[in-house]
C-alpha cells in the first residue's frame, strides 16, 4: 500500500455486536444522533460468545480490513457468563494472530452496554481511524475476493 | 454430436418451462440461449447441470432425442443443488455441459425386440427418453410393456403423458402400481418386484430397469425367477461424478467409469465388476 | 551430446528464462519442491525426490477452469485462458516422467482435457538421471530405467559436469536456444559408464525385486474381495499425503468459489482417501475407510493396468514410502498379498 | 522388548484382552506401523523400538467400540493424549488395558537422512546411545541424541499419567526449552514473523495429515470437510487458506492439545506446526495458570473455564 493512497483509503470494518447490549447501544447512538462511519458493517449476534474465530477469519477473507467484537461488560452478560468465555477466546486468538505477524490493531474487543451509545460511537470512530492508519488488510485476506 | 467444444466448459442453458410433477419432482425444459437445443443426445445419456456457486451434478436427459425443440430433465429435490434448481423460475439461466456417457442400444440390440420397461419413482426419467424414442420409431420395435410404480399416486411422474400418450399408443401396455392403498386409486397396489412376478411376462423380452437400488435388486431377482438371463436386462447407474469424461476418478468402479463407459450397463457387465455399486 | 559445467548452470537457467518459464527443484522452508526459477532461488538439482512430484507443472493442484457471472439474469461463462507460454521443467527424474506418461493416458484420451493438453504442448522436459537412488525407490519394478529417462532432453551429472543429450524436436529446440553455453562432447563412453554404475546400484535396492504377479485385470474380483484389505487399512489415517505426493494420482474435484469477479469454477486435486470423495445427495457407494483404501490400490494396480495395456498407475518413486505418517504404503500392500498368496498355495 | 512381548502374549492368551494395539515390523528397521494383533502368530511381527513414534491413543476411539478389551501400548507422552480423550468421553476406559511402555526418545529418520546418511538399509540401536546404520555404501553411525524427534528434546517427562502396568525403562531426553522457539519468534518484528510463517505455511499441501493424526482433532465431521463451506479441505488456492486452516486448527485444539508433537512429525513438508500449539499453551500458562492438557481427568480446560478478573484481549 502506497503512503499517498492512505488519505483516500476507507477501511471496511465488520462489527459483531451482541443483541443485548452493543447492538442496542448502536441504536441508542443512532437515536442520540451520534455518528459512526458507514464503513462499519454491524452483524448482530445473540451473544459475543456466539462469535467463533472462524467468523473473524471469514470476514478478513472476504475483504474486511478490521474486525471488532462488542459485547456486554464482564459480569453483565445476558446469559450470565458468555462474555467471560469470549474474553478468553479472543485473548488467545488475537495473540495467535499477532504471533503469525498480523497487525494486532486490526482486531479489537470492546465492552459496550445498551446505555453506552456514546461509547459505541467513539469506539467505532477510533477503530476506523486506527485501521485506516494501518491501510488495507493484506496479510489475512483472500486475493480472489478483491475487486 | 455437437458436444461443447471443450469438454470441461459448459454452455449457457435457459430454463424455458418448469412443470411440477409430484410434490418433490419438477421437470425442467432447457434450451440454448439463442433458442433451439443445446446439443443432440441419445436415449439414456446424461448432462451436467450447474448452478454457479451452488454446485454441479449429472442428470439424465428425460426427453427423447426425437424431440427437436428442447431437452428436459426431471429432477427430484434431494440435495443442495436440486433444492436450488427447484427454486428457479422459467427464464433462469444455468450452465449445461454434455451429453455424456453411453445410451440404451436403441440402434443395436434393442431393435426388433419386445421391450419391458420397469421403473420406480424418479427412475422413470431415463427410461422415458427411450420410451418416447421407441414410440417415435414404432415400427423398429415389438410389443412395449411399461411397469411403473411409486410410493403413492402423487409420486408418479409424467402422469399426463402416460395417460394421454403412452396408454393410447398401439402395442403399448402400461401397468401402474403404488406401494400402499390410497383413496382414489383404483389401480394395482404393491411393490414393483411383486407386481412384476404377478404379471409374469414372457421371458423373451429385453428389460430396461431403473429405480432405487433396492428395487433394482429385487426386480433383477424376480426377472431371473421368470426365466430372464442377465444379458437381457439393462439398467442405468448413478454415482458421484464431477468431470463427466472419465478422468476425475469419482465414478470409477473396477475398470469402468460410470460417466463414460456407462451409465447404461447390461447386468452381465455389472456382474463382472467389483461389488461396490450400491 | 553436449556438456556443461555445474558452475555454469546459473547462466543456463538465466538463458532459458529469456524465452521460457523455468520450473526446477528449489529449496524453500527447508524443503525442496519444483518451483519457478528466480535469480535468488536456492536450486537443488541434487535432491533425489522433491516432496511433491513435478506433476504440478502439468496438472496443478489448483487450476481455474472458468468464471461465471450473472448480470440481470444473464449468465456468461468465460473460460480461463489455456497455457500459452512455453516452459521447461528441469531436473525431472525417470519415475516422475513415467508419472506424466500415466497422466497422459488419462488426460489426453478422447475427449482430451484441454488444460492439460495445452501444458503438455508448451512444456519441455529436461530429465536428470538419478545419481544416487534411495532405498525407498522401486522404479525398476515398473520397468523404469533411472539411468536413461526418456525425456525431451536428458542430463547425467558426472563429476562437475552435466552431460546433455536431446531426444526430441522440443529438446532440440531448447538445446539450440542454449547452445552458446554448451560445449560439444563426444563422451558417450563416460555416460555409458555412469549408466552402468546407476543400474548396478539400482539392482542392490531392497525394494527393486518386488513382484507384481497377479496384479492385473484378470484377478480383479479376487483381489477386490480379499479379506486382507480389512487388516491392511486399519492404521490408515485417511489423510491425503500419499495421494498428494504421488506423481501418478490424477483424481480431481471441481468446485466453486465466490470471488469478487464472479463465481470461479476451479478444479483441484482430490484424494480417494477422503470421506466425501464419492458422497452425493443420493448416498455414498464407499462409506468405509476400508473401501476407500482399497480403491486407491485397486485403481493403481488393477483397474489402471487393465485399461491401459498393463501400465501401472504407480512409478515406484517411493514418495509414499517415505512420507506416510504411519509408514503404510503400496509396497507393504503388494508384499502382504504376495505373502498371503504364498501361504494359500 | 522381549519382556513386553511376553507379557502381551500372555494377556492375549489368557483372554484378558481380545486384541493388542501396538506396532508392527515394517519393511525396513525404521518404518514400523501401528497395528492390531489378534492372534499369537501375528505377534511375531510385534516390535517396539526407537522408530515406534506413532501415538496410538487416537486409534482407541474406534478400538474401544469393538467387542472386548483392547490392550494398548502407550508411551509416556501418548498417555497424556489418552487421558485427554478419556476426559472428553471419546474412549472407554473399561474396554482398555494400558501398558505404559518405557521410552528413551523416538528417532527421526529424516534427521538421519539430513545428516547425509543415504541409502539406509538397516538401523540398530546400540547400548552406548549410538545408532549403527547399514547403508548401500557401508556401515555408518550417529549419536542418538542428534537424531531424536524435536518433541523428545522438550519431553514432558517419562512418567505415564495413566496405565494399568508399566514395562520397560525410560531415559530422560529433555535438553531444550519447550518455549524457546516461540519466544524467538515473538522477538521478531511483525513483518519478519509474517514472512517466516508465510514461507513455512506456504509449503502446506493440505493433505490433512496433521489433522487426521491429532488425537484431539476428533470431531466426527471437521468444519473443513463441510460441503457448505467454500474454503475446502483439499487445496490452498490462496495463501490465505493455509493460514486459515492452521489458525483454526490450532485454536480448536487450544487448551486440549497435550503437545504430543504428532502434527509436526507427520507433516510431509516439515512445517513446524507445534509452534502454534506451543504459543497457545504458553499464553494459557501465563494468563490463566500453568496447565497441561491430559495430565488429569478432573477440572475444566482453560477455554471452558473463566475468572472474573481475567486479562482483557
Amino acid at each position: 500500500m502506497q503512503i499517498d493512497h492512505k488519505e483516500e483509503f476507507r477501511p471496511k470494518i465488520v462489527a459483531f455486536c451482541c443483541n443485548w447490549c452493543s447492538y442496542a447501544g448502536a441504536d441508542l447512538a443512532g437515536s442520540s444522533r451520534l455518528s459512526y462511519p458507514a464503513d462499519v458493517k454491524i452483524i448482530r449476534v445473540p451473544c459475543s460468545c456466539r462469535v467463533n474465530p472462524m467468523f473473524l477469519l471469514r470476514a478478513f477473507e472476504r475483504g474486511a480490513d478490521g474486525v471488532i467484537l462488542c459485547g456486554c461488560h464482564p459480569g453483565d452478560c445476558h446469559y450470565s457468563t458468555g462474555n467471560y468465555y469470549t474474553r478468553r477466546r479472543m485473548t488467545l486468538l488475537f495473540s495467535l494472530l499477532e504471533f503469525i505477524g498480523v497487525e494486532r490493531e486490526r482486531v479489537r474487543v470492546e465492552w459496550v452496554s445498551a446505555a453506552e451509545g456514546a461509547k459505541l460511537s467513539e469506539t467505532m470512530n477510533d477503530f476506523v481511524k486506527t485501521v485506516g492508519a494501518l491501510g488495507r488488510n493484506i496479510r489475512l485476506g483472500d486475493l480472489r475476493c478483491r475487486n | 454430436m455437437n458436444r461443447t467444444t471443450d469438454a470441461l466448459i459448459p454452455q449457457v442453458g435457459v430454463i424455458t418451462d418448469i412443470r411440477q410433477e409430484t410434490p418433490d419432482v419438477k421437470t425442467f425444459r432447457v434450451n440454448a440461449s439463442e433458442g433451439g437445443k443445446l446439443f443432440e443426445h441419445m436415449p439414456g445419456q446424461c448432462a451436467m447441470l450447474c448452478a454457479p456457486g451452488v454446485g454441479e451434478a449429472m442428470f439424465s436427459i428425460t426427453s427423447s432425442p426425437t424431440n427437436q425443440a428442447y431437452q428436459e430433465f426431471s429432477i427430484k429435490c434431494c440435495g443442495e443443488l436440486t433444492e436450488y434448481l427447484h427454486s428457479l423460475e422459467p427464464g433462469s439461466q444455468i450452465a449445461v455441459r454434455g451429453p455424456y456417457g453411453n445410451y440404451f442400444p436403441v440402434d443395436k440390440e434393442l431393435k426388433g425386440k419386445d421391450l419391458l420397461f420397469i421403473a420406480g419413482g424418479i427412475g422413470l426419467a431415463p427410461l422415458r427418453s427411450v420410451i418416447n424414442y421407441v414410440l417415435d420409431h414404432r415400427a423398429d420395435y415389438g410389443r412395449v410393456d411399461i411397469l411403473y410404480g411409486a410410493r403413492s399416486a402423487d409420486d408418479l411422474v409424467q402422469m399426463k403423458e402416460i395417460r394421454e400418450v403412452w396408454m393410447q399408443a398401439p402395442g403399448v401396455h402400461v401397468h401402474l402400481t403404488i406401494d400402499r392403498p390410497q383413496d382414489g386409486w383404483e389401480g394395482h397396489v404393491g411393490f414393483v418386484p411383486a407386481y412384476l412376478k404377478e404379471l409374469d411376462f414372457a421371458s423373451d423380452k429385453t428389460a430396461l430397469v431403473c429405480g432405487p437400488p433396492v428395487m433394482i435388486k429385487f426386480v433383477l431377482a424376480a426377472l431371473e425367477e421368470m426365466g430372464y438371463t442377465k444379458d437381457q436386462v439393462y439398467t442405468t447407474l448413478e454415482l458421484r461424478m464431477k468431470c463427466g469424461i472419465g478422468k476425475c476418478g469419482r465414478c470409477n468402479i473396477g475398470t469402468k467409469y460410470v460417466c463414460k463407459d456407462g451409465p447404461v450397463f447390461r447386468f452381465d457387465e455389472i456382474d463382472e465388476l467389483p461389488d461396490e455399486i450400491w | 551430446m553436449y556438456r556443461i559445467n555445474s558452475r555454469q548452470m546459473e547462466m543456463l537457467f538465466r538463458k532459458i528464462t529469456e524465452e521460457r518459464e523455468l520450473y526446477l527443484p528449489v529449496k524453500a522452508g527447508g524443503q525442496v519442491n519444483f518451483a519457478a526459477w528466480t535469480a535468488d532461488a536456492e536450486v537443488s538439482l541434487d535432491t533425489l525426490k522433491t516432496v511433491k512430484s513435478p506433476k504440478d507443472a502439468f496438472f496443478p493442484q489448483f487450476e481455474s477452469l472458468y468464471t461465471c457471472r450473472t448480470q440481470e439474469g444473464k449468465l456468461t461463462i468465460e473460460a480461463e485462458k489455456r497455457k500459452d507460454r512455453p516452459f521447461v521443467v528441469f531436473g525431472m527424474k525417470a519415475c516422475d516422467l513415467k508419472g506424466i506418461q500415466v497422466l497422459d493416458q488419462v488426460f489426453l484420451k478422447e475427449p482430451a482435457d484441454s488444460c492439460y493438453a495445452a501444458r503438455r504442448e508448451k512444456g519441455t522436459i529436461v530429465a536428470l538421471a538419478c545419481a544416487a537412488p534411495e532405498t525407498s525407490c522401486f522404479c525398476p519394478v515398473f520397468g523404469i530405467d533411472p539411468a536413461a529417462p526418456e525425456a525431451d532432453v536428458c542430463l547425467w551429472k558426472i563429476g562437475e559436469a552435466y552431460y546433455w543429450k536431446s531426444y526430441t524436436e522440443k529438446g532440440a529446440a531448447l538445446t539450440k536456444s542454449v547452445e552458446p553455453l554448451l560445449e560439444a562432447a563426444e563422451d558417450d563412453a563416460v555416460v555409458e559408464k555412469e549408466q552402468a554404475r546407476i543400474r548396478t546400484m539400482v539392482k542392490k535396492l531392497p525394494l527393486s525385486s518386488l513382484s507384481l504377479e497377479g496384479w492385473d485385470g484378470a484377478h480383479m474380483n479376487e483381489k477386490f474381495e480379499s479379506p486382507l484389505w480389512e487388516q491392511l487399512h486399519r492404521p490408515c489415517l485417511a489423510c491425503g499425503t500419499c495421494t498428494f505426493v504421488c506423481p501418478a494420482c490424477q483424481c480431481y474435484d471441481i468446485r466453486d468459489y465466490k470471488t469478487a469477479a464472479g463465481v470461479q469454477r476451479y478444479r483441484c486435486w482430490d484424494s480417494c482417501m477422503y470421506s466425501d470423495f464419492t458422497l452425493m445427495a443420493a448416498g455414498n457407494n464407499r462409506t468405509t475407510q476400508m473401501q476407500r483404501f482399497r480403491q486407491r490400490f485397486m485403481h493403481k494396480l488393477v483397474y489402471f493396468p487393465a485399461n491401459n495395456d498393463g501400465m501401472y498407475s504407480c512409478t515406484g518413486c517411493g514418495r509414499c514410502v517415505e512420507k506416510c505418517p504411519v509408514s503404510l504404503n503400496i509396497v507393504k500392500v503388494i508384499k502382504a498379498f504376495a505373502k498371503e498368496g504364498a501361504a494359500n498355495e | 522388548m522381549q519382556e513386553l512381548k511376553n507379557r502381551i502374549a500372555q494377556l492375549l492368551a489368557d483372554g484378558s484382552v481380545q486384541r493388542i494395539l501396538g506396532w508392527k515390523k515394517g519393511e525396513m528397521d525404521y518404518d514400523a506401523e501401528p497395528a492390531f494383533f489378534e492372534t499369537q502368530a501375528s505377534l511375531d511381527d510385534f516390535v517396539y523400538h526407537g522408530f515406534c513414534a506413532a501415538n496410538l491413543s487416537k486409534y482407541m476411539i474406534e478400538a474401544a467400540k469393538l467387542p472386548g478389551k483392547t490392550l494398548v501400548c502407550l508411551k509416556p507422552c501418548d498417555s497424556y493424549s489418552f487421558n485427554q480423550l478419556l476426559k472428553e468421553h471419546r474412549v472407554d476406559r473399561e474396554k482398555t488395558y494400558i501398558i505404559g511402555v518405557g521410552c528413551s526418545g523416538k528417532l527421526d529418520i529424516d534427521k538421519i537422512r539430513a545428516a547425509g546418511i543415504k541409502g539406509i538399509s538397516g538401523i540398530s540401536e546400540m547400548e552406548n546411545d549410538t545408532l549403527r546404520i547399514e547403508t548401500l555404501e557401508g556401515e555408518k553411525s550417529c549419536r542418538r541424541k542428534d537424531v531424536l524427534l524435536e518433541r523428545c528434546h522438550v519431553c514432558k517427562g517419562k512418567d505415564h499419567v495413566i496405565f494399568d502396568e508399566q514395562i520397560g525403562s525410560s531415559q530422560d531426553t529433555t535438553d531444550g526449552d519447550r518455549f524457546a522457539a516461540v519466544r524467538e519468534i515473538e522477538a521478531m518484528a511483525p513483518e519478519a514473523r509474517f514472512a517466516y510463517f508465510q514461507e513455512e505455511l506456504g509449503k502446506c499441501i493440505r493433505c490433512n495429515a496433521c489433522r487426521n493424526v491429532c488425537p484431539v482433532c476428533n470431531c466426527r465431521k471437521c468444519v473443513f470437510d463441510s460441503t457448505k463451506f467454500d474454503s475446502v479441505q483439499k487445496v490452498n488456492a490462496d495463501s490465505f487458506e493455509e493460514r486459515m486452516f492452521h489458525i483454526i486448527r490450532a485454536f480448536h485444539v487450544a487448551g486440549r492439545c497435550t503437545d504430543c508433537g504428532e502434527c509436526s512429525r507427520v507433516c510431509p513438508q516439515k512445517i513446524p506446526l507445534h509452534l502454534f500449539n506451543r504459543k497457545l499453551i504458553q499464553d494459557i500458562n501465563t494468563l490463566y495458570g500453568t496447565y497441561q492438557a491430559g495430565s488429569g481427568l478432573e477440572g475444566k480446560t482453560p477455554l471452558t473455564e473463566y475468572h472474573p478478573e481475567d486479562a482483557e484481549p
